[in-house]
């Protein structure tokens, strides 16, 4: 058989070529859901701290006497948010800056009104954004003290004086958006190199860190790690990192009662609150279930 | 838009193919890792087949640690490595080893335990020392088994050796996890066609060896050579 | 053990979801591998091609296959018919060879004398090739089973649950023992089936274990247990006899 | 019972790659006779056995049952009313005794209840203790699978039995029980039997007519055993049956008042009945 080995792999590749080639849809495009009728579908992020504010969002819904289905850790961004725009999905819990940057690639919007403005705008129609948190979870740049000490780095500004290379590292997405090294050097004249580490600035990230592997990391600055293993998050002085804000997008399903639920929600959870509940996911290791409950309890939400 | 016809333009973009993460530097670490992984593998896994092999002792134990061996699962195992061994190339060639090791075993001990029992009996009669009857007899038969159980480690190793850029910057698996990541699904199909073509050569290579070992332990019926 | 004693629910429901996609991949792996390992075995030409084109689809990387899938079949990308399709084309590729060789470890003489007895090549099939090929098909469908299990963990990646959910976020939250409760719950699961495998096609091959006592620890081999008793006695004192 | 003869015409057999296995067989086999077909290897016996039930079809020329020409019967159901009993007895390893022997009836639609009585009563019949009808082929002796594959073959109780080599993988002593059980059946059932050996005593011990084949399916001779050995057409006959062999040469010697038979070269072969 082993003669043919070849042949047939050419042959089965082109078949499989033809076959994908008769379809130029995008894998992603999903069929509407269609009768969304008293059911809310809620998802979520690929993210712990994304499905605890999803989470939020369900129970209290659910308390509200609607009818909500989880879709919960879904991948990122790009490969979920079609799904939101066809329809099958209608509430997610989204940041401000990133989500702006997916429609309008080349904004010019940094500070947090600018952008929340901007995203009105810019969202697709059927869908809208709800009102902003003050919880904010955006990309920093963040290095070791040690190594902030050794270099006296407080902003991003201050690598420049850095004379040993510098490595960046974050998942891979973040090797082509702008605030990846292109960014950096487009809007500070640092070039870095990137390792791409897909843990979503996790353990591995700051265990990198603390190896010197990598001098630098993409890590939200709503990740307890940064409190917990004393990194420094190097300030943004020129607006690389867009103002990013927890913001819930929602479908026209969503009625305004529900948005006024979901809204209250937004404007009671604060930046650090953010933190703390991450915190109890990483350190406590409890379910996102039983972080919701207890913060909705214990602000009276529910 | 037709997603394989721009996988191919991707492919057929020099600027892809030069500098340190481009196509031929991936290729280039993918067939290093696959390498390193069976090497470091066979020479685990072989010599323990070949004992339990020869001496029948132990099969009930190999088959089990085997069936967990390929029970666990490698993305896991890569997760739990790679906590504990941080970023690099550490945690993704150990849990290969793993990957590969039961393949290997299987062809190494089914290889020398079908050697026909006269044969080896007389290989002692002749005066044979125990392990010039491992080497002169029942190796050289065993052959073509054992590397069907090369081929097959090798043929795992190189599709999961992908997973590698999961915690390291390494290998054609690159391409797969930037291409999802960012939605560029003509990057994502052009690494896996790159995945699959280094699969055919190896598989080709690897199968011409094993015909060839197989007519020498039975050079008169030039036998199918088993997979 | 914190995160263990909150979170089993969720140990449950992930397990119950990859029960869900691995047990259908599984199953449609051996309806497909069958008859196409039956076609193999008759046409050597075709059957060659055959082999070929599988081995090659298992090269085919999981996290592309995901992608294509969907395309190819215009379902959601991350619905479990999704992962149900992509864990066939390896559990089918995996399988195709071995039901091939089930069904080669016929004797001839057996299937002559069926035929001249008056088998209609359906009868020939259903009476006495496939119960004949069950012992080698066992062989091949556990260790289906077993990568099977292992390989729906990788649904994690492009959001669809399983047991590998664990591994993305313990992964994150660096939680190490939800990581380790994914890999012990998917080989226990792996190995539940295995032996679930096992203890299937021992019921429906009487015929194998009869007259010789079961040993226990072994395996029973394909085609039935071997006695190995005569090389044992001639080995082992030889082997004792060289190490003087 | 039924008169089923069977008639060879002319028949021809050549295989893909050129080999000629039968050239120019006609042969006419009666009813209720048992007819042994003997030959060495590459006489092309077993495929002129394998022509009556279509397990092989000939190049040319016809086989007839009946005065119909198998080939216009369906092959399936055409096997399903001929008793076949194989070499080494060819059990399905993976059916019971019991169900091996009800294998055709259950394939024509009896009922498998009625099919394992009677299958039953059949052990009996070929000399099996029903006990060993639950057990499986593996667990027994050749002889016993022998004994089996021939109550297999009586089933469906067809007309016809067509035996390949049926008792060659057993040790002399069994082949002579088995050989003596055949007789003694046959006397009961009366049977149109075509029988393929290559034992010449076997032939001649079973078989009302034994044809003699060289190579290519050619008669050497057809005819009674007595006819045979007494009268040897050629050389090739004289030579296959061993008439000259010093075995077959017996004469008598008186020892202690009783007629001792010996051969030629003074071993004992029997005694003479008073």
């Amino acid at each position: 058989m082993n003669r043919h080995t070849l042949r047939t792999g050419v042959t089965t590749l082109l078949g499989v070529a033809l076959l994908a080639g008769c379809s130029s849809e995008d894998p992603l495009a999903e069929e509407p859901a269609g009768d969304a009728g008293e059911t809310i579908v809620i998802g979520s992020q690929d993210y712990y701290s994304n499905e605890i504010i999803a989470e939020i969002y369900a129970q209290a819904l659910e308390a509200g006497g609607y009818t909500v289905e989880r879709e919960f850790r879904i991948g990122q961004r790009e490969a979920y948010l079609p799904e939101i725009e066809s329809g099958s999905i209608d509430l997610f819990p989204e940041y401000t800056g990133p989500l702006l940057q997916y429609w309008v690639p080349d904004t010019s919007a940094r500070l947090a009104d600018d952008v929340y403005a901007e995203l009105g705008e810019s969202t697709p129609e059927g869908l809208r954004v709800l009102e902003q948190s003050p919880a904010t979870d955006q990309d920093a740049y963040v290095v070791t003290s040690e190594f902030a000490d050794q270099w006296g780095l407080t902003t991003i500004d201050d690598l420049a004086e850095v004379t040993e290379p510098l490595t960046l590292g974050g998942n891979s997405e973040g090797e082509t958006r702008p605030n990846g090294p292109r960014g950096l050097a487009d809007t500070y004249g640092i070039e870095v190199g990137y390792t791409p580490i897909e843990d979503s600035g996790g353990p591995l990230t700051v265990k990198a860190l603390e190896d010197g592997d990598i001098q630098m990391a993409i890590i939200y600055t709503a990740d307890p790690s940064i409190q917990k293993n004393g990194l420094v998050a190097l300030e943004d002085t020129k607006g690389l990192f867009l103002a990013s804000h927890v913001v819930p997008l929602a479908s026209d399903d969503v009625d305004e009662e529900a948005a006024a639920i979901i809204d209250e929600i937004s404007t009671t959870m604060t930046a650090e609150e953010l933190v703390g509940l991450n915190s109890r996911s990483v350190e406590e290791q409890l379910p996102a279930a039983t972080i919701a409950t207890d913060w909705l309890e214990e602000n009276g939400l529910v | 838009m037709n997603l394989f016809a721009e996988a191919l333009a991707w492919l057929a973009d020099p600027v892809h193919w030069s500098g340190p993460s481009g196509i031929a530097a991936r290729l280039a670490q993918h067939l290093a890792i696959t390498v390193a992984v069976v090497a470091v593998s066979a020479a685990v896994a072989i010599p323990v087949g070949v004992l339990v092999g020869h001496t029948r002792r132990g099969r009930g134990v190999v088959v089990a640690v085997a069936g967990a061996a390929r029970a666990v699962p490698t993305l896991g195992l890569l997760t739990i490595l790679g906590l504990m061994m941080g970023i690099g190339l550490q945690a993704p060639l150990a849990a290969l080893v793993v990957l590969a090791i039961p393949s290997l075993l299987a062809g190494a001990y089914a290889g020398v335990e079908a050697v026909a029992p006269d044969v080896v009996d007389a290989a002692r009669a002749s005066g044979m020392s125990e392990a010039q009857v491992v080497r002169q007899v029942e190796l050289p038969l065993a052959m073509p088994v054992l590397l069907g159980g090369v081929r097959a480690a090798t043929l795992q190793v190189v599709a999961t050796a992908t997973l590698a850029a999961y915690v390291s910057d390494t290998g054609l698996g690159r391409y797969l996890f930037a291409g999802l990541k960012t939605r560029d699904y003509p990057q994502m199909l052009a690494g896996a066609l790159l995945v699959i073509a280094l699969t055919l050569v190896l598989e080709a290579v690897l199968a011409s060896i094993q015909r060839a070992a197989a007519r020498a332990a039975a050079p008169t019926h030039a036998r199918r050579a088993p997979a | 053990m914190t995160w263990l004693s909150s979170a089993w629910p969720q140990v449950v429901d992930l397990t119950v979801r990859h029960l869900a996609v691995s047990a259908p991949a599984i199953l449609l792996s051996i309806v497909l591998a069958v008859p196409l390992g039956r076609m193999a075995q008759r046409s050597p030409r075709a059957g060659g091609a055959l082999l070929s084109a599988a081995s090659v689809l298992y090269a085919v990387p999981a996290l592309p296959l995901l992608i294509v899938v969907p395309v190819v079949l215009g379902i959601p990308l991350r619905s479990p018919a999704t992962l149900v399709v992509a864990l066939t084309v390896y559990g089918t590729a995996l399988l195709v060879r071995t039901a091939a060789d089930a069904f080669s470890s016929i004797s001839d003489p057996v299937r002559q004398a069926a035929v001249s007895l008056g088998h209609s090549p359906r009868a020939l099939f259903w009476r006495v090739e496939l119960p004949l090929a069950v012992p080698v098909l066992v062989s091949g469908v556990r260790v289906v089973t077993v990568s099977t299990v292992g390989l729906a963990t990788i649904g994690a990646l492009v959001g669809i649950p399983s047991l590998g959910s664990l591994f993305t976020d313990g992964f994150q939250r660096g939680i190490t023992a939800e990581v380790v409760t994914g890999i012990v719950t998917t080989v226990a699961l792996a190995l539940v089936l295995d032996a679930a495998c096992l203890l299937a096609g021992r019921a429906l091959t009487p015929w194998t274990r009869v007259g010789v006592a079961p040993s226990l620890g072994i395996l029973p081999r394909p085609g039935g247990p071997r006695p190995t008793a005569g090389r044992g006695a001639t080995g082992i004192p030889a082997t004792a006899e060289a190490a003087r | 019972m039924v008169g089923m003869p069977i008639e060879f015409r002319a028949v021809r057999k050549v295989y893909p790659d050129g080999t000629v296995a039968v050239d120019d067989f006609s042969h006419h086999v009666p009813s209720h006779k048992t007819v042994a077909l003997v030959g060495s290897s590459g006489s092309g016996k077993t495929t002129l056995l394998r022509m009556v039930n279509r397990m092989v079809d000939p190049s040319s020329g016809s086989v007839l049952i009946d005065d119909e020409d198998v080939r216009t019967l369906d092959p399936v159901v055409l096997r399903r009313s001929i008793g076949y009993v194989l070499q080494a007895g060819g059990l399905l390893p993976h059916r019971t005794v019991l169900d091996n022997i009800a294998t055709v009836p259950v394939l024509s639609g009896t009922p498998r209840r009625a099919a394992r009585t009677a299958a039953t009563e059949l052990l009996e019949r070929v000399g099996l203790d029903p006990s060993l009808g639950p057990r499986y082929p593996s667990q027994l002796s050749g002889g016993q699978q022998q004994r089996v594959g021939v109550a297999r073959a009586l089933a469906a109780d067809p007309n016809i039995l067509l035996m390949d080599e049926p008792f060659g993988a057993v040790d002399p002593i069994v082949r002579r029980e088995l050989q003596d059980e055949l007789l003694r059946l046959q006397a009961e059932l009366g049977k149109t039997i075509v029988l393929v050996t290559h034992d010449i005593d076997e032939a001649f011990r079973v078989g009302d007519e034994v044809v003699v084949l060289r190579e290519g399916g050619r008669v050497a001779q057809a005819g009674t055993p007595s006819q045979i050995l007494t009268h040897p057409a050629d050389d090739f006959v004289r030579d296959f049956v061993g008439a000259d062999r010093p075995e077959r040469l017996l004469t008598t010697v008186e020892v202690d008042g009783r007629r001792l038979v010996v051969d030629a070269n003074g071993r004992p072969a029997g005694v003479l009945s008073p």
